[in-house]
């Protein structure tokens, strides 16, 4: 239970995906200039990630095996893809605002490297199905905590009287290194 | 002891109320003209109804209520209407607005009026009095008393009477009070029988205890059963009526909430006084008590006729050299008047003459630093600090989720700001904006609704034409066979083939008529514009010409693509 | 080298079903977001967009078709609106395309030979008139497109910015702040 | 024209940053006493940098200096990184740490009141991932009587690098109650143990202590103007008491006590300094409940299981990134409407 526990805690603080790993930078900078988007992202890349995290698990140790190591991530592209036309045609149906909203980056989710990232960690950690399960959904958790409270920041900062050059994409992109910075301040709270 | 109920935050500006309280209530000197606003209250501008040139009596209406949120002005004094036109008045824009200037002839002749017996009275008709009379509210909102005499269906339990007077330098109400305290209760007891309420509370702030007394002995005088005077804290803004319902209630009344709803209503104490004045003497509100205070030698209250020029009011009192702008109202939420020739109004409770040491003008304001001494201070528990950041940015949107709208604009928030930052202001652009905004909504609104209505008018007459026009050759077709039938009434007259191309023919010639008209009118124009002015389009600049040109371009590709589009739909038939 | 074929073909099948499935299952009918862009819309119906009105506008972007830059009754603030509900950049006016101040049209009666062209030019039928009678605008109807000055006859059609007044007046942006700041 | 209120009061914000440099002087004082006036040297060298950067870079966003370099506002950055670092340590940290916290957090976000978060605490952080080794390096108190550079010699080390020979860094330097507690708990020794060591005071180390209380005082003093308000220090004191309160009680031996946590390291400075920066932290009564929660619980994670000595300032930072959102989602009761406001 405690190892689970740490897992969480780790992948979801000490060790996240956006803030320490820095990947899936592109929806991050992308689609977390309105909360409500954030949210929606965050939520999407959720489901996602959890779903291919078990499925990533469950053909990297069936169908794949040793043998045919090679395909690994081949196939894990295969499925994220299909995973994330599914989330598409389903978030179209119920929610076509944030299906606007999230616009190209709802299929670009495909090319999220931390959604491919978390199942390839799994593999190389050798965990099982449930740390699989838990790493991915704790991944995602950690993506979106930060999504939002990335885009609450980004919302206040259009009002903040930023220098011309440096509004936009570059505050965001300093305001994101000075959140890293402060993230690291969990560094050796979990191996 | 009754209990009090307390608002949030709230601040404690020095009061300068002593000054103009020294002596009592003077009449103020017949003034060389009146200048007489036709907008003196909430809802539509009252409709003139004199002529320039026209004799009046003191008294009598000179704008007519227009719509049921209106009320009527009356000519202060007797006299002759010099002029019907665009005034400065005293509005926060500084624009002119429709005035009727009158000269008093001196002899302040009233015309026939007299009172009625309220009790005898239906409560429609004394209803209608008020409207008459113009009696609005007159604690600075203005508002029709009439309408806020009526609780439609809502249980009144509690009657407030507004006499706590919270922002500085004003005393009009705490004079009104000490020297009038008979009639205003009368007029209290009015409103409370046209609300059917059960109680009225009489909240009086406790820096006048003068006025406090003095309405006390008055209850006891005239025995007044359901009234009862109560002294409430001083604390800025406690005179705002929500805020004062508050206190005596515990009841909140959230903006876009009638009070009626939650079974309070509030009147301020000069309206009870005017009420009682036009229901029990006839007498309409032609004046009222202004404390003019400020940079003047004897700061004193005046009894106004309205209309008088804030000039010549304040020269009685004595106004120094050095002053430099009339405000009107308190220094909190008053008005900079936009110039001294401005007539009083209903509205006007106190002119401050200010001047650069009275009322140094503003510091430079500094960032917002987030300290929230706004938030502390905010009587409606809002978050300035969050409105300024999102005003500021133009970020209207965010101001609504804040609330913005609930904002009573009591200055509290600015009052208060290390930063020196003009809130107030800022959260005013912000509901002007707003306010705009949902007005080009609306005719944008309109205008789509009428666009589609003139497609669908447009796609009926084509269709229906089309429809005749098939009728026709149908009707056509079918006389042929018919021609050797005997029946002649069979071949109606329009289905005669030759008929047809008859109407035809009659179509072209009535458009080459038109056209030939049109040829002759525009002649005729030609001369005429050629003679008496200038066309608009001769004496262009190039970019106007270009302009022209372009919109003529655009034109004809609209054309063109209605024409196009047009081929397409045909035959018509919606999808 | 069977067995990975093997593999990725079963993958590829299963994949397709479910979503072949869920293709079904989760139909779009229509495209709701034509109403949104035409809300934001002014509806002007004035054509400087290049097309014959608002909604044929709003219909061209909705298939991506325009550019959501040509509306220069909308303002800044309809391209900000329009980047916000479409979710993409913003982007300013063209040259030359830049929205003037609103105004009205205004018919010189003196001049007027009651040809009623003005009035079948109207997108709104805010001008009221008949043949050979003078025509007036509806001042309150008019949303300033312009399309009724060019038909005129005699030219007696003008536009007239409208004037501000105590009941259209607004409330000026603080100026007296040190850090000026940019509207967005 | 000038529209209403005509009247303000006569409160500034220069006035206030200057009660807040006040109210550091008790603190630093005591830091005086017991450790030397190498702090002064540091103070001053991080006045002088941070109003240099102020100046640059208000002229380079073309603003105005003179309200802005006189609102104080930069010194109280400067003082708070001066007093977060190791008095004896090379000037071109200080100067280092200052011009990042000014520049980037500071007038990249546009200046005072813009800013997300608190340009002190960055400059700092900065410091002590890129430059561990530094940042260690602490001077003993006199109280414990080890052997200690002569100020002389202090000076020759921060602006020459230069020490006596024969003595090396570590022989004049000690780490700090907090490093120290973590260190010899990961050797094995308990709690109680450790604090026998004479670096060890009554409460937390000798001299560091009594700083700790200068700073305290001096939160009194600003409780006292209304400079700050007194739930948030005051609720972040009271969590982080209960959650060290809590573990001391389970583990005495592996968990130090309350008030040593309270004593020890920046809690004192954060709780009255840093977290009650307005700008960093939220408007809301219950957003800065929250938020001193949050920081308290982060402070003593950091500090018992993180990889740095103290947990303070990436508590601040970590804090002030949550601020927008807690702000959006704590907003009070607007008058006369129902709970949230609706």
């Amino acid at each position: 239970m405690t190892e689970y526990l740490l897992i969480l805690v780790g992948t979801v603080l000490v060790n996240n995906i956006v803030m320490v790993k820095i990947l899936g930078l592109c929806p991050f900078m992308g689609v977390s200039k309105k909360l409500e988007a954030a949210v929606g992202m965050g939520a999407a890349t959720t489901f996602v990630l959890t779903l291919g995290s078990g499925a990533s698990y469950l053909i990297q140790h069936y169908l794949l095996g040793p043998d045919l190591a090679y395909l690994t991530t081949l196939s894990f592209i295969v499925v994220i893809a299909g995973i994330v036309q599914f989330t598409e045609m389903a978030i179209k149906k119920t929610s076509p605002e944030l299906y606007q909203i999230l616009g190209i980056y709802l299929p670009l989710i495909t090319t999220n490297c931390a959604v491919l990232g978390i199942p390839l960690l799994n593999v190389q950690a050798k965990h099982d199905f449930m740390e699989s399960l838990l790493f991915g959904f704790g991944g995602a958790v950690g993506f979106t905590l930060v999504m939002v409270l990335f885009a609450g920041i980004r919302e206040r900062l259009e009002g903040a009287d930023v220098p011309g050059v440096f509004k936009g994409s570059a505050i965001a992109m300093i305001t994101a290194g000075l959140m890293s910075l402060s993230f690291m301040g969990f560094s050796g709270l979990v191996k | 002891m009754r209990q009090l109920f307390k608002f949030h935050g709230g601040v404690h500006p020095p009061t300068h109320k002593a000054e103009s309280t020294r002596t009592p209530i003077a009449q103020a000197k017949m003034p060389s003209r009146l200048v007489i606003p036709l907008h003196q209250h909430v809802g539509n501008r009252a409709v003139p109804v004199v002529q320039v040139g026209e004799r009046v009596l003191k008294g009598q209406i000179i704008g007519r209520p227009d719509g049921r949120l209106s009320s009527a002005v009356h000519a202060s004094t007797s006299g002759t209407v010099s002029a019907i036109d665009m005034q400065l008045v005293a509005h926060f824009s500084g624009l002119p607005d429709l005035c009727i200037t009158l000269i008093p002839d001196g002899r302040d002749e009233w015309i026939e009026h007299s009172g009625v017996d309220y009790k005898q009275t239906p409560h429609t008709e004394l209803r209608h009095l008020l409207r008459e009379a113009g009696v609005v509210g007159l604690g600075g909102a203005v508002f029709p008393s009439d309408l806020k005499s009526y609780s439609n269906k809502h249980k009144i339990k509690t009657l407030v009477l507004n006499g706590a007077e919270c922002e500085p330098y004003i005393t009009c109400d705490d004079l009104l009070m000490r020297e009038r305290a008979g009639d205003t209760l009368r007029g209290a007891e009015v409103l409370r029988e046209l609300l059917y309420a059960e109680e009225v509370l009489i909240g009086i702030e406790d820096n006048k205890p003068e006025a406090i007394a003095a309405m006390k002995k008055a209850v006891e005088q005239d025995g007044h059963q359901h009234m009862e005077v109560i002294a409430v804290p001083t604390l800025y803004p406690g005179g705002g009526a929500k805020q004062l319902i508050r206190v005596l209630t515990g009841i909140e009344v959230a903006a876009g909430v009638r009070s009626t709803e939650k079974g309070v209503q509030c009147f301020n104490v000069a309206t009870a006084w005017s009420t009682w004045r036009a229901i029990a003497h006839g007498e309409p509100l032609l004046s009222r008590i202004v404390t003019v205070t400020g940079n003047v030698e004897h700061a004193q209250n005046f009894e106004v006729l309205l209309g008088t020029p804030v000039e010549e009011l304040v020269a009685q009192a004595g106004s120094r050299p050095d002053t430099n702008r009339h405000i009107m109202g308190g220094p909190m939420m008053g008005v900079d008047l936009p110039s001294g020739q401005v007539g009083v109004t209903k509205a006007t409770n106190c002119i401050i003459e200010g001047s650069d040491k009275l009322f140094p003008p503003p510091a430079p304001a500094l960032p917002c630093i987030r300290c929230t001494r706004c938030a502390d201070v905010c009587p409606a528990d809002l978050q300035p600090q969050d409105l300024y950041w999102f005003a500021k940015s133009n970020n209207f949107g965010k101001t609504q989720e804040f609330h913005l709208f609930d904002c009573i604009e009591c200055g509290a928030c600015a009052y208060v700001c290390p930063s020196h930052i003009p809130l107030v202001q800022y959260y005013r652009y912000a509901k002007s904006e707003i306010w705009q905004r949902e007005r080009e909504a609306q005719s944008a609104e309109v205008a789509r609704e009428r666009h589609e209505y003139r497609q669908f008018r447009i796609e009926r007459e084509k269709q229906e034409k089309a429809e005749r026009l098939a009728q026709k050759e149908k009707a056509a077709l079918a006389a042929k066979p018919a021609v050797p039938a005997p029946l002649p009434v069979a071949a109606a007259p329009n289905a005669d083939p030759d008929d047809t191309l008859q109407m035809r023919v009659d179509a072209d010639v009535a458009k080459a008529n038109l056209q030939l008209r049109i040829d002759a009118a525009v002649a005729r124009a030609k001369e005429q514009a050629a003679t008496a002015k200038p066309r608009n389009t001769d004496a262009l600049t190039p970019a106007q010409q270009a302009e022209i040109a372009e919109i003529e371009a655009r034109r004809a590709k609209l054309r063109e693509m209605a024409s196009g589009a047009g081929a397409d739909d045909e035959p018509p038939k919606h999808n | 080298m069977i067995s990975a074929l093997l593999v990725m073909i079963g993958i590829s099948l299963l994949l397709g079903a479910v979503l072949g499935y869920s293709a079904i299952r989760f139909k779009v009918e229509g495209n709701p977001l034509v109403e949104k862009i035409d809300a934001v819309l002014p509806q002007t119906q004035c054509g400087q967009c290049g097309y014959p009105g608002c909604k044929p506008y709003a219909e061209a972007i909705a298939k991506g078709e325009a550019d959501i830059n040509k509306c220069p009754p909308g303002g800044e603030e309809g391209i900000h609106k329009l980047a916000d509900l479409l979710g993409v950049e913003y982007k300013p006016f063209g040259e030359g395309a830049a929205p003037k101040a609103k105004a009205v049209a205004f018919i010189d009666e003196q001049t007027c030979i009651g040809c009623t062209l003005c009035l079948q030019a109207c997108p709104v039928d805010a001008i009221v008139g008949a043949a050979k009678q003078m025509h007036t605008i509806i001042v309150s109807e008019c949303t300033g497109c312009e399309l009724c000055v060019a038909p005129c006859p005699v030219d007696c059609i003008s536009m007239q910015p409208l004037g501000e007044d105590i009941g259209n007046w607004k409330w000026r942006y603080p100026t007296i702040s040190i850090v000026p700041v940019a509207a967005r | 024209m000038w529209s209403s209120p005509f009247i303000t009061l006569p409160s500034s914000v220069s006035q206030i940053m200057l009660r807040v440099l006040i109210a550091l002087i008790p603190g630093i004082a005591a830091y005086v006493w017991y450790f030397g006036p190498a702090i002064l040297v540091s103070i001053a060298l991080a006045s002088v940098t941070a109003l240099a950067t102020e100046a640059v870079m208000l002229k380079l966003r073309n603003r105005p200096l003179k309200p802005f370099l006189s609102d104080n506002s930069a010194l109280i950055t400067a003082w708070l990184l001066a007093l977060s670092i190791p008095p004896l340590a090379p000037w071109w940290l200080v100067v280092v740490g200052t011009v990042f916290g000014i520049a980037v957090a500071k007038h990249l976000y546009g200046g005072l009141g813009n800013n997300i978060f608190n340009p002190a605490m960055v400059g700092y952080a900065v410091l002590i991932i890129s430059f561990p080794g530094h940042m260690t390096h602490w001077l003993t108190p006199h109280a414990i009587g080890m052997l200690e550079l002569p100020f002389s010699d202090q000076l020759g080390y921060i602006f020459g690098g230069i020490l006596p020979a024969g003595l090396t860094l570590d022989a004049v330097t000690t780490a700090t109650p907090l490093d120290t507690l973590k260190t010899q708990l990961h050797l094995g020794l308990s709690v109680n143990e450790i604090r026998e060591m004479p670096i060890y005071g009554y409460l937390s180390g000798k001299g560091s202590e009594i700083v700790a209380l200068g700073f305290a005082i001096g939160g009194l003093y600003m409780l006292a103007t209304r400079i700050i308000t007194w739930y948030l220090p005051l609720i972040y004191l009271a969590a982080l008491f209960s959650i060290a309160g809590f573990f001391h009680l389970y583990d005495p031996a592996h968990y130090a006590s309350p008030l040593f946590h309270w004593f020890s390291g920046a809690a004192m400075l954060g709780a009255f300094f840093i977290f009650t920066d307005p700008i960093g932290s939220p408007t809301t009564r219950k957003g800065k409940i929250i938020y001193a929660v949050g920081a308290a619980l982060l402070t003593w994670l950091i500090r018992t299981f993180g990889g740095f000595p103290d947990g303070v300032a990436f508590a601040a930072l970590l804090m002030n990134i949550c601020v927008p959102l807690i702000d959006a989602y704590s907003q009070p009761r607007v008058f006369g409407k129902k709970g949230d406001g609706k």
